[in-house]
Formats: C-alpha cells, sequence, structure tokens
C-alpha cells in the first residue's frame, strides 16, 4: 500500500473587517491553533465580496472559500450582510448546480468577540475540505503552468 | 511599475519565535517589484519607524508592504510613517503576520510559508495601489430640529446653548408636543406643564433658535454639513408679526363646533384658536376646514374684533429654502387608532377611552377642569377598569404592534395612583399582563400604587366590553385565582400602543435615513452610535427612535445635541478616502448601487460625453458623494455593469490577493 | 400513546404553535363557557406546552368549548386556542370506542323543534 | 341578478319558513337563486382540524358546482355559510388541504378557490344594495325596534369571514333600518348563543341565551332576528319572552309579500 502525502488544501476566508476580521485577531490574542492552510483576505464588509472574487478563487486552484460577516443586526454598515447573505444563497446554488460541493463554500457570522469561534470554525472548515479533497471542478489547469 | 519594500516585524519573539523572518524577507525579496527588504525586532518603534522612512527616500519607493502584527493595531502607524518620508499614506499595506499566523500556529515551517504567502498577497494588492486623499467638505454651522416636542426642545436648547444657530420645524401652531398634553409626570407625579413651560418659554427667547410653527419639512436635498431644506409654512391666516396672542378673536368666533384636537376631541373649539394659554409662539390660528369666512366668505368676526388688524384671510402657505449642517430627527408618536379593538367598545362607547384621553380629563387646564368626569354623562366614576397592552405585544400578524410600548405600565400606574389619591371612593382595577418598571424609583413608585393606594392589579386581561344601562359590562380573566370575572365599571382607560407619528415615513425617504418595520428610524449602531442615523449627519432623538418615557427622551435628546455639537464644531469634514466610485464609460444608468446604498450616496446625474465620432450624447450616470459614502462596497457587488469599484478595496485588488494566495 | 407522541399528535391537529403564547389570559378572559370548564382556554395553551395531555384529554371541558373563536378572534398573539382544544377532543374520539355522543343516546335528547343543524353539529364535534 | 343558491339541511327540514321567505324575497327583488344540483350537508360546523380532509369535500363539491356555473353561492344559514366560506378560503390559501382534497376528489383541473362564498346578507349588501331595497319597501316597518343577534359564525374568524367588522358589525342593523325599522344594537350580539350544547346541558345555553336576549330587551327591542337556525331554537327555547325571528321573515313583510 502506498503512503500518500497529507493533503493540504488552499483556504480563503474573506472576512469582514469590523467583526470577522477582529475575530481572527482575537482567536490569535488567545493563541486558539487553526491550520496555515487558512488565509484571510480582509474587505470593509461581506458585501464587498463579489461572487467572481470566490469563482476566481476555485478558478485559481482554492479548495474551499469562506465569507465570514457580522450577525445579522449587528453589520457595521447597518444591512450589509444581508445583502452578502441573499447573494451567498444564490451563488451557492449555482456552484452546488455546477458540481462543487456544497461544503468547499461556507457562510459564517463570526463577531469580533467570537475569537473562539472563529478557530473552532476554521478547524471544522479545513477538515471538511481536507476530507473533499482536491478541488478540481472549476479549477483552470492553465494557471498551473 | 512600483517600487516595494518589505519590512518583516519579529515583534521580538512573537512572530520571530515561529516565523523565520530571515527566510521571510529574502523570499519576498525575490518578489518582482520589490527593490528593498529588511527585518527588525520592532518595527513600529521609533528606530523601526526611522529604517522604513529611511528606505523609502534611500531607495525612492513608491510603496511598503510592513509584516506584522494586525492592521487593526499598527496601520496608522506604519501610513503616518510612509506620509513623513513623502508617499501617500495609502500606499502602505500591512501582512498580518502575527495575530493570523505566528500566535496561531506552532510548526514554524508552515507558519514560516504561511507568512510568505501573506507577503506576497500584500506585496500583489500593493502593485495595484493608488494614493487616495481623502476629501473634505465644509460645515454649515445651523441645525434643523424637526418636530417641537419636548425631545425637540431639549435638543434645541442645548445646541443654541453650545453657540449654533438652531432652527425647529414644528407641525402644529405650537410647539410643545404630547408632554404639553399631559397631566403629570411620573416617578415624581410633578405637573407636566410646570416643567415643560418654562423650556418652551427659553426656546422662544432664545436668540440663537428660531421656531418654525405649523410648518413642514418639504425636501431635503444635500449631504451632512451641506444640508439644503425647503419648508412649508402653512398659512395660519394671521399675520405672525402682528398677533399678540390676546386671545379676543378665539372667545368672539361664532364657529364654536370645532373638533378639540388639542383636548383630542373631548370638546369643542372655535374655528380660530390658540391650542392652549401657554402655547409658544403665542398666535392665533385659523382652522381653515371651519372657517365660515374662509369657507363662504361671509363673517369676518375675528377680522373685526382684532385691534392688532392681524387676520389675513387671504394669507397663502410660503415655502422657504434654509441651509443646515445637521438635522435632527424628532419626530414623535402617537397612541394608535383603536378602531381595530372594538371588543374593548372604544367606538361604542363613549366613556372608553384612551390613556391620553384620560391625561386630558385629569388635567386642570382640560375639557372638565380636571375633575375626573366621564365624557357620556358628566358623572363622576366610581369604578374605573384600566387594560394595559392594547396593541402591543402582538404576533405581527395582527393590527397590533410586535413591541412593547414601554411607557404603559408607569403611566397606568400614575393613573390609577392619582385617581385613588383624589377620589378615594373610586375602585380601581388595572389588568396586567407583566409590569414592566426598569428605571430609577419606578418600581418603588408601581409599589406604592399598590401598596399605599390599594390599587388593584389583577393578572390577566379583559376579554370583552359590553356597555350596558349606562354601565361598562368587563368580562376578564384573574389568571392568579383562576377566575373569570364580570366587573360593573362606569370607566375603562385602554393603554393604546404607540406608533412613530405617520409623518416620519415620507420624512425618512426624503433624509434617505433608513427605518425599521415599525416606522422607526435605525440608529447607526444600536448599543454604540444610538443617537446618529446611519445616514451622515442625520441625528435622531425621542421616540422616532422608539418608545421612550419623558427622562430618557430627555437623555437622550442631549445626547443628541452633543453629537450635533462635536460636527457643527467642525470647519471642515474630512471624508473616507476609501469610497466608491464609478467608472462612467462602463455605467448604465440602471439605478441598481442608489437603491442597494444604506447611506444615500449615489445619485444620478445626467452628463455630457465625447463619443469616438466627435459626436456628445447625453447619458444617466452615477455619482457618488464621497462625503456621505462609508465604503462598505455594497454598491460594487450590485452594479451589473461592473462599473462601480471601490477605491482602497478595488476588484483587481482583491483578485490579486486572491491570485497570490492560491498561487 | 406516550405523552410526548400525544402532544405531537394535539399539535399536528391543530396547527397551533402554544409557545407564541405571552399568557395574558385574554382568551379565558373572553370564554362564554369559561364558568363549565375545568381546564379554561389560557390553561390548554400552557398544558399542552407542557405535554400535560391526558388530564385535558379526561376533563369534560373538551366538551364545552362552542369553537365560537371569541378566543381565537381577541389572541393578540393569534395562539387559536380553540383549534388546540379542538385537537385534544379529537385525539380523544378518534380512538376506539370514545365517541362522546352515541347514535341510539339521540333520539331522547331531541324535542320537536330542534334543527338539524344541531345534531350534525353536535355527532361532528362529539363522534368519529 | 342570477345565483347559485344553497340551502342547506335544516332549511328543507326545522326552517323551512326561512328558505321560503328567501326565495320569494329574492325573487321580488329581481334576482334568481338557482339552487346547487345535488347538494349535500356541509356538516354543520367547520371541521377545524388541519388533517381533515375528507369532512370539507361535501363543502367543495358545493364550491366547485358554483365555479362551474361561473357565480356566486348564496347561502341563508350562518352554519353553512361559515362552513362554505372558510373551506373556500382553505382551498385558496392552504396549499397542504388543497392539495390533498383535489386529489381526493380526482380533480383533473385542481379547484383552487375560485368560487365567490356570499350570505344572503352580503348580497343584499354588495350585490342589490341596502338603498335599493328600501326602496323596495312597501310595508315599511316603522315604529319597529329590532334587534339583530349575529352569533359567532357570520363574524368569526374576522380574516377568513371579511363579513363585517367582527367586534362592532353594523350590516343586520343596516338592513334594519332599510326595511324601516329602528335598530338596537346592544351588547352580546356578537357572543355566542350556546350552539349544539343545546342537547346535551340546556343550562349552560340557558345562560348564554339569556344574556343576549336580556340585553336586546335592556335595549328596548321588540324582536330580535338572527339568520341561524340553531341560534334561532337556543334564543326561543332558552333565551325569554322578546319574540325572534330569521331576517328573512322581516324582508319578506316589509316587500308586502303574502
Amino acid at each position: 500500500m502506498q503512503i500518500e502525502e497529507k493533503f493540504e488544501p488552499t483556504i480563503v476566508a474573506f472576512c469582514c473587517n469590523w467583526c470577522s476580521y477582529a475575530g481572527a485577531d482575537l482567536s490569535g490574542t488567545n493563541r486558539l491553533q487553526y491550520p496555515a492552510n487558512v488565509k484571510i483576505i480582509r474587505v470593509p464588509c461581506s458585501c464587498r465580496v463579489n461572487p467572481m472574487f470566490i469563482l476566481r478563487a476555485f478558478q485559481r486552484g482554492a479548495d474551499g472559500v469562506i465569507l465570514c460577516g457580522c450577525h445579522p443586526g449587528d453589520c457595521h454598515y447597518t444591512t450589509g450582510n444581508y445583502y452578502a447573505r441573499r447573494r451567498m444563497t444564490l451563488l451557492f446554488s449555482m456552484l452546488d448546480f455546477l458540481g462543487i460541493e456544497r461544503e468547499r463554500t461556507r457562510l459564517e457570522w463570526v463577531s469580533a468577540a467570537e475569537g473562539a469561534k472563529f478557530a473552532a470554525t476554521m478547524n471544522d472548515f479545513v477538515e471538511t475540505v481536507t476530507r473533499l479533497g482536491k478541488n478540481r471542478r472549476l479549477e483552470d489547469l492553465r494557471c498551473n503552468k | 511599475m512600483q517600487r516595494i519594500g518589505v519590512f518583516v516585524c519579529w515583534c521580538g519573539s512573537n512572530i520571530a519565535a515561529t516565523v523565520d523572518v530571515k527566510a521571510v524577507a529574502e523570499a519576498l525579496g525575490k518578489e518582482p517589484g520589490v527593490v528593498f527588504f529588511e527585518d527588525y525586532q520592532y518595527m513600529c518603534s521609533e528606530e523601526g519607524q526611522n529604517k522604513i522612512k529611511n528606505a523609502i527616500k534611500d531607495y525612492a519607493l513608491t510603496g511598503a508592504v510592513i509584516c506584522s502584527c494586525s492592521p487593526r493595531m499598527h496601520e496608522n502607524t506604519f501610513r503616518k510613517a510612509a506620509a513623513a518620508a513623502g508617499i501617500n499614506s495609502f500606499m502602505v499595506e500591512i501582512a498580518n503576520i502575527r495575530e493570523q499566523c505566528s500566535w496561531i500556529h506552532k510548526d514554524k515551517v508552515s507558519a514560516t510559508e504561511k507568512a510568505i504567502v501573506l507577503g506576497r498577497a500584500a506585496i500583489a494588492k500593493l502593485h495595484l495601489n493608488a494614493p487616495l486623499t481623502a476629501g473634505e467638505s465644509p460645515v454649515v454651522k445651523r441645525a434643523l430640529v424637526i418636530g417641537g416636542g419636548i425631545a425637540g426642545i431639549q435638543t434645541a436648547l442645548d445646541i443654541a446653548d453650545a453657540g449654533f444657530e438652531v432652527d425647529i420645524v414644528e407641525k402644529k401652531p405650537t410647539i410643545g408636543g404630547k408632554m404639553s398634553q399631559i397631566d403629570k409626570t411620573f416617578p415624581t407625579l410633578d405637573c407636566a406643564a410646570c416643567i415643560l413651560t418654562p423650556k418652551m418659554v427659553d426656546v422662544a427667547q432664545s436668540e440663537k433658535i428660531r421656531i418654525f410653527a405649523y410648518s413642514e419639512v418639504e425636501a431635503v436635498k444635500g449631504f451632512v454639513g451641506n444640508f439644503n431644506v425647503s419648508i412649508r409654512k402653512k398659512a395660519r391666516y394671521v399675520d405672525e408679526v402682528k398677533c399678540t396672542g390676546c386671545g379676543l378673536c378665539t372667545e368672539k368666533c361664532p364657529q364654536k363646533k370645532v373638533p378639540n384636537d388639542f383636548n383630542l376631541g373631548l370638546d369643542q373649539k372655535r374655528a380660530i384658536y390658540i391650542p392652549f394659554a401657554q402655547a409658544v409662539p403665542k398666535i392665533a390660528t385659523i382652522d381653515a376646514d371651519y372657517c365660515t369666512m374662509l369657507k363662504t366668505g361671509k363673517c369676518g368676526v375675528c377680522s373685526k374684533v382684532c385691534t392688532a388688524g392681524a387676520i389675513d384671510y387671504k394669507q397663502k402657505d410660503t415655502v422657504l429654502e434654509e441651509q443646515y449642517g445637521a438635522i435632527v430627527v424628532a419626530t414623535g408618536f402617537n397612541p394608535i387608532e383603536l378602531t381595530k379593538y372594538d371588543e374593548f367598545a372604544y367606538s361604542q362607547s363613549p366613556d372608553v377611552i384612551t390613556s391620553l384621553e384620560f391625561e386630558r380629563i385629569t388635567n386642570a387646564a382640560g375639557p372638565t377642569g380636571g375633575t375626573l368626569l366621564r365624557p357620556s354623562d358628566g358623572t363622576h366614576p366610581h369604578k374605573i377598569v384600566f387594560v394595559q397592552c392594547v396593541g402591543s405585544r402582538e404576533d405581527g400578524n395582527g393590527c397590533g404592534k410586535t413591541y412593547c410600548s414601554k411607557i404603559c405600565c408607569m403611566y397606568t400606574a400614575k393613573h390609577a395612583m392619582l385617581t385613588r389619591e383624589k377620589y378615594p371612593d373610586t375602585e380601581v382595577y388595572v389588568f396586567y399582563i407583566d409590569v414592566r418598571t426598569p428605571g430609577k424609583n419606578f418600581d418603588e413608585f408601581y409599589r406604592r400604587a399598590v401598596e399605599e393606594y390599594g390599587v388593584h392589579y389583577i393578572k390577566g386581561m379583559v376579554g370583552k366590553v359590553s356597555p350596558e344601562n349606562g354601565k361598562l359590562m368587563v368580562r376578564a380573566s384573574d389568571l392568579i385565582e383562576g377566575k373569570q370575572l364580570l366587573i360593573d365599571a362606569d370607566l375603562v382607560v385602554l393603554a393604546a400602543a404607540i406608533e412613530p407619528d405617520k409623518s416620519a415615513r415620507p420624512l425618512a425617504t426624503m433624509l434617505t435615513a433608513s427605518m425599521d418595520t415599525n416606522d422607526f428610524f435605525t440608529e447607526a449602531h444600536p448599543k454604540l452610535r444610538p443617537v446618529e442615523s446611519p445616514t451622515a449627519g442625520i441625528f435622531l432623538s425621542g421616540c422616532c427612535q422608539g418608545p421612550k418615557d419623558i427622562p430618557e427622551t430627555v437623555a437622550q435628546a442631549s445626547a443628541c445635541a452633543a453629537k450635533v455639537i462635536g460636527l457643527l464644531n467642525k470647519d471642515k469634514l474630512t471624508c473616507n478616502a476609501c469610497v466608491a466610485h464609478p467608472d462612467e464609460m462602463l455605467c448604465n444608468g440602471c439605478s441598481t448601487c442608489e437603491k442597494v446604498c444604506p447611506y444615500g450616496a449615489i445619485t444620478y446625474e445626467s452628463k455630457e460625453f465625447r463619443m469616438p465620432d466627435r459626436t456628445t450624447r447625453i447619458r444617466r450616470v452615477a455619482s457618488v458623494n464621497p462625503a456621505v459614502c462609508q465604503g462598505c462596497g455594497a454598491c460594487t457587488v450590485a452594479c451589473p455593469s461592473g462599473a462601480m469599484d471601490l477605491h482602497g478595496f478595488s476588484n483587481r485588488q482583491i483578485m490579486a490577493e486572491v491570485d497570490a494566495i492560491c498561487k | 400513546m406516550e405523552q410526548k407522541n400525544l402532544k405531537e399528535t394535539v399539535l399536528r391537529i391543530s396547527g397551533v404553535n402554544p409557545r407564541k403564547c405571552m399568557k395574558c389570559g385574554k382568551c379565558s378572559g373572553t370564554c362564554p363557557s369559561y364558568d363549565e370548564m375545568e381546564f379554561h382556554p389560557h390553561q390548554f395553551v400552557y398544558m399542552v406546552e407542557n405535554g400535560e395531555i391526558e388530564p385535558l384529554m379526561a376533563s369534560k371541558s373538551i366538551y364545552r368549548c362552542l369553537t365560537c373563536f371569541a378566543c381565537v378572534e381577541r389572541c393578540p398573539r393569534q395562539v387559536e386556542p380553540a383549534k388546540l382544544i379542538e385537537a385534544v377532543r379529537l385525539t380523544v374520539i378518534r380512538q376506539q370506542g370514545q365517541n362522546h355522543l352515541k347514535p341510539d343516546a339521540i333520539p331522547a335528547l331531541l324535542d320537536e323543534d330542534m334543527p338539524q343543524q344541531a345534531l350534525v353539529t353536535a355527532m361532528r364535534k362529539y363522534a368519529k | 341578478m342570477v345565483f347559485s343558491y344553497y340551502p342547506g339541511c335544516t332549511l328543507r327540514t326545522k326552517a323551512k319558513e326561512l328558505d321560503r321567505k328567501a326565495r320569494l324575497a329574492a325573487k321580488e327583488l329581481g334576482i334568481e337563486l338557482c339552487e346547487v344540483p345535488e347538494w349535500q350537508c356541509c356538516g354543520g360546523c367547520y371541521p377545524v382540524a388541519k388533517d381533515e380532509i375528507a369532512t370539507k369535500l361535501s363543502a367543495v363539491r358545493t364550491l366547485m358546482a358554483a365555479k362551474e356555473a361561473d357565480r356566486p353561492v348564496v347561502t341563508v344559514c350562518s352554519a353553512c355559510h361559515n362552513v362554505l366560506k372558510r373551506v373556500n378560503d382553505d382551498m385558496k390559501n392552504d396549499p397542504v388541504i388543497s392539495d390533498r382534497a383535489n386529489r381526493y376528489l380526482q380533480n383533473e383541473v385542481p379547484y383552487q378557490g375560485e368560487a365567490e362564498v356570499l350570505h344572503f346578507l352580503e348580497m343584499l349588501r354588495d350585490k342589490v344594495g341596502f338603498d335599493r331595497i328600501a326602496e323596495k319597501v312597501t310595508k315599511p316597518l316603522t315604529g319597529r325596534k329590532i334587534a339583530a343577534y349575529y352569533g359567532c359564525l357570520l363574524l368569526r374568524p374576522g380574516k377568513v369571514m371579511a363579513f363585517d367588522d367582527p367586534e362592532n358589525p353594523t350590516i343586520i342593523e343596516d338592513f334594519i333600518r332599510a326595511l324601516g325599522a329602528e335598530a338596537v344594537v346592544y351588547p352580546y350580539r356578537n357572543e355566542c348563543c350556546g350552539a349544539y350544547l343545546a342537547l346535551e346541558d340546556r343550562d349552560s345555553v340557558k345562560k348564554k341565551s339569556s344574556a343576549v336576549l336580556n340585553g336586546a330587551k335592556a335595549g328596548g327591542a321588540d324582536s330580535v332576528i338572527t339568520a341561524c337556525p340553531l341560534c334561532l331554537y337556543n334564543l326561543q327555547k332558552c333565551g325569554g319572552e322578546i319574540p325572534v325571528l330569521y331576517f328573512t321573515e322581516l324582508l319578506f313583510e316589509a316587500l308586502g309579500l303574502e
């Protein structure tokens, strides 16, 4: 039996500046571990995340994309996370249609006080995506050249 | 091509213990465009900052990537340093390799790898950065307060006290609002008029305050610091300057059958009237719906008796244009209509009244001169039933409100207590679901009603009120005793839910201020910015934001004034630099962005464009007001043609970060 | 049936969510049959939520509700207590041999003017 | 004007007068009532339970016949009216009930509450108009003081029945005034008479019905009118002294019919 090298997924996390990015900082301040696979991109608000960004990530070889925003009702910009929620609902169902496993995308509400939740969410997400394996469905193989 | 410097911070051992900082610096140094790299123990220190400044000068850097702690910690520090070295402060990007790397990983190899990736992403983004400058806009140092109740009065007085000019727009002929209709105030039982009317006089006498009574806001244009407001002064048919408020006309007018709205229709007034003795401004107003002269051209009594010659039947509405730096909404509340609650027989018996009507009946200046008498026959009621929560706390599918109206428990305790004090022979029943008395000295007040005054508090609800033989048969449950009660009451008082004034919704549209489903104005943050609307320059005072009692209203009104003063004190407003901006060549004028913008920062304008064939075309394109835009980016995603983008977080920048991470 | 199943049955038949109740007691304040009931409308809501269905099933109160819908009309939270009472009653009479009104008993209850409507309604309310 | 007409069981037996006079009065007003062919008893009371389909089917058949004839279906009996209107509402707004009933009836074209259900009073108010009835009155009931008894079935649940304001209705009072009489407004006119408890608990009915009639009497009424045979029975048997009539009897009289 061949021993395969452990699959290390590439995970892109979009975090809103006011809640989730601060929550990610807090999990760091509290030294709560989560895998290095997760790379965070800071955006002003979850509603800044264009579905195109997520498609681009998959195209460029990401194995999972997670979008974190403020809890409903807590958005710094009042309604941004509601827009994000609606857009992601549509996008996720489209990805589903394209054959990208539903578990590869996730929308989570993480407040600035929820460092533990951020770490737990990331641990769970990395584990889920690792189990799913490499995402090949949308990957543009020309990018690997 | 940018000339980029990379600066990797050790943060003592905080970063250096888990991330091989030298390896990171070297790896990033190989990235295209990077002309300088360095690592240092404490980049945020004076010495570290100097290293950055020197490198910028020595290597003619156009931008800097700093791999350090979270940008929430030191982004500003590094931006200032960059600006001091002569480059635009927005040409700095931070790679967060402490909170989001070294502190959460133990394995040095993978942590170092991740730090390199994060650095690459920052470099990729920086390549697309452009210098940004925050705009500035001047501030008109005057405030407008919409609504002249206690909230508006307090806000206006506080702003005027700080030396700024304030205008109050009040749609009724006098300021004073609901508080002027109230008899006594809980929990101290001081008379409302005694504490309100001096404030009204202060408003009238203040040199800084102008009152536009009997006026309404008709249109609002502009943005924070620069609002243009059209105010319609409705015709009073009385010259405001000439009228002395002597009141002779209001005694001589032959049209006596006008429902007196100040007394909630419980008595009648004349067609020319002054709402109450302490009205401010004390000027007569003609009710055009009832005035015989205005309707038929035959009467003119008031004109004949007026020694000041103030009556002007030909007066027309006038519209004023005024400029303000800040707008305060203080539109207040009303009790809901009770026509849908006829199980309580409100429309079937004059002896079923609302709590506000009860205030008028017990008020010394009210229709009964302060004697508690039944509206139907003018007799003294010996048994009074108070019903709480009428129209409050409903499930949302009915005709009522889902929220607790907050003030009813306390004013009902007040009514019950005052009744028992003045008329000890009167039995008073209060039906309650919960008695909610959070507030200083509030629960003590309620307990006094029960313990000292013997008010019967019954846990249960009235199911039906039937007018029968001059009595009101009240069928209700007593849940604690497990009984159904039938009380032959003389008077039933309904604690009607309160709702925002009907004028609030159209006003919110004019102001592009957001509202909740109950038509209460939304605050910028429910906990931390409770007196500001999310729309810059719009402030909230009193019940327009949610149900409140008088102490809370006054506290909020003063808080609101402090915020307004803070704004008016500035000569110029520095705008957010990271604002949205449309590519006018791509914009198709669809208005989608305008609809998603929570701040009303986007407007449309028709612009002339030169076409390649040298013709000109007029197209409708989006325009973002940088003074109002907060940079959330909702519009950038909503835009179907991709014309809208956000400075500092542009589509290309974020894509570049994605690419760098996924490489 | 077990307690839990009984509660589920009552909730399913009635389509009512007793958790919406804020315990104001308006239903019992308006019920015309209050004095003839052992358990009152608000108690039905409370007891169903607590899973205490059997005492309700054993009570004559379920045959005293007139389905006049006064409680339904006036409930500020739209809980619809009458539908719960109906559901408890149905849970009883749907069992074998639990008809509250048997056809044999009817002739004795009749008089000459009794409208058909009363019989039809009573049969529907009291028997399977 | 032509309407489908659903008499219901009681109007064929114990309440023949209600039926006969309704038909004659309608004819006098130029209204043609076409009896729904092969109608079945509605069941007397609306099956409240969510899971009852079979008991609603007879009402659905009547409604489908009305849809077929493309005419509103008119009832005189309040109970039938309540059942038909509420079942119609279910068919329109409750997809589960509607779907199951349609499958049960093996309908090729599903019935989705298209029929319009009218009470005779609603027909008089909305289709004829009380002012036109006032014109047609040849023997006005001048001087009579009449109290309207609504009961529960016409009014509740208010949202579905949409008959009138459930707490302060005016339709029967307006009807009384159109006939030239004085309408007495009194409490308990929209409270229950005791309904089918008449079968096993007369005392309970007595309490409720007498409260109704005492209220009417205290208001100075000389008679009470109702649209429901069971209300009429309970009020007559258990209520008290005042004569209780069907509203159609008054209409019949005022129109000068013999």
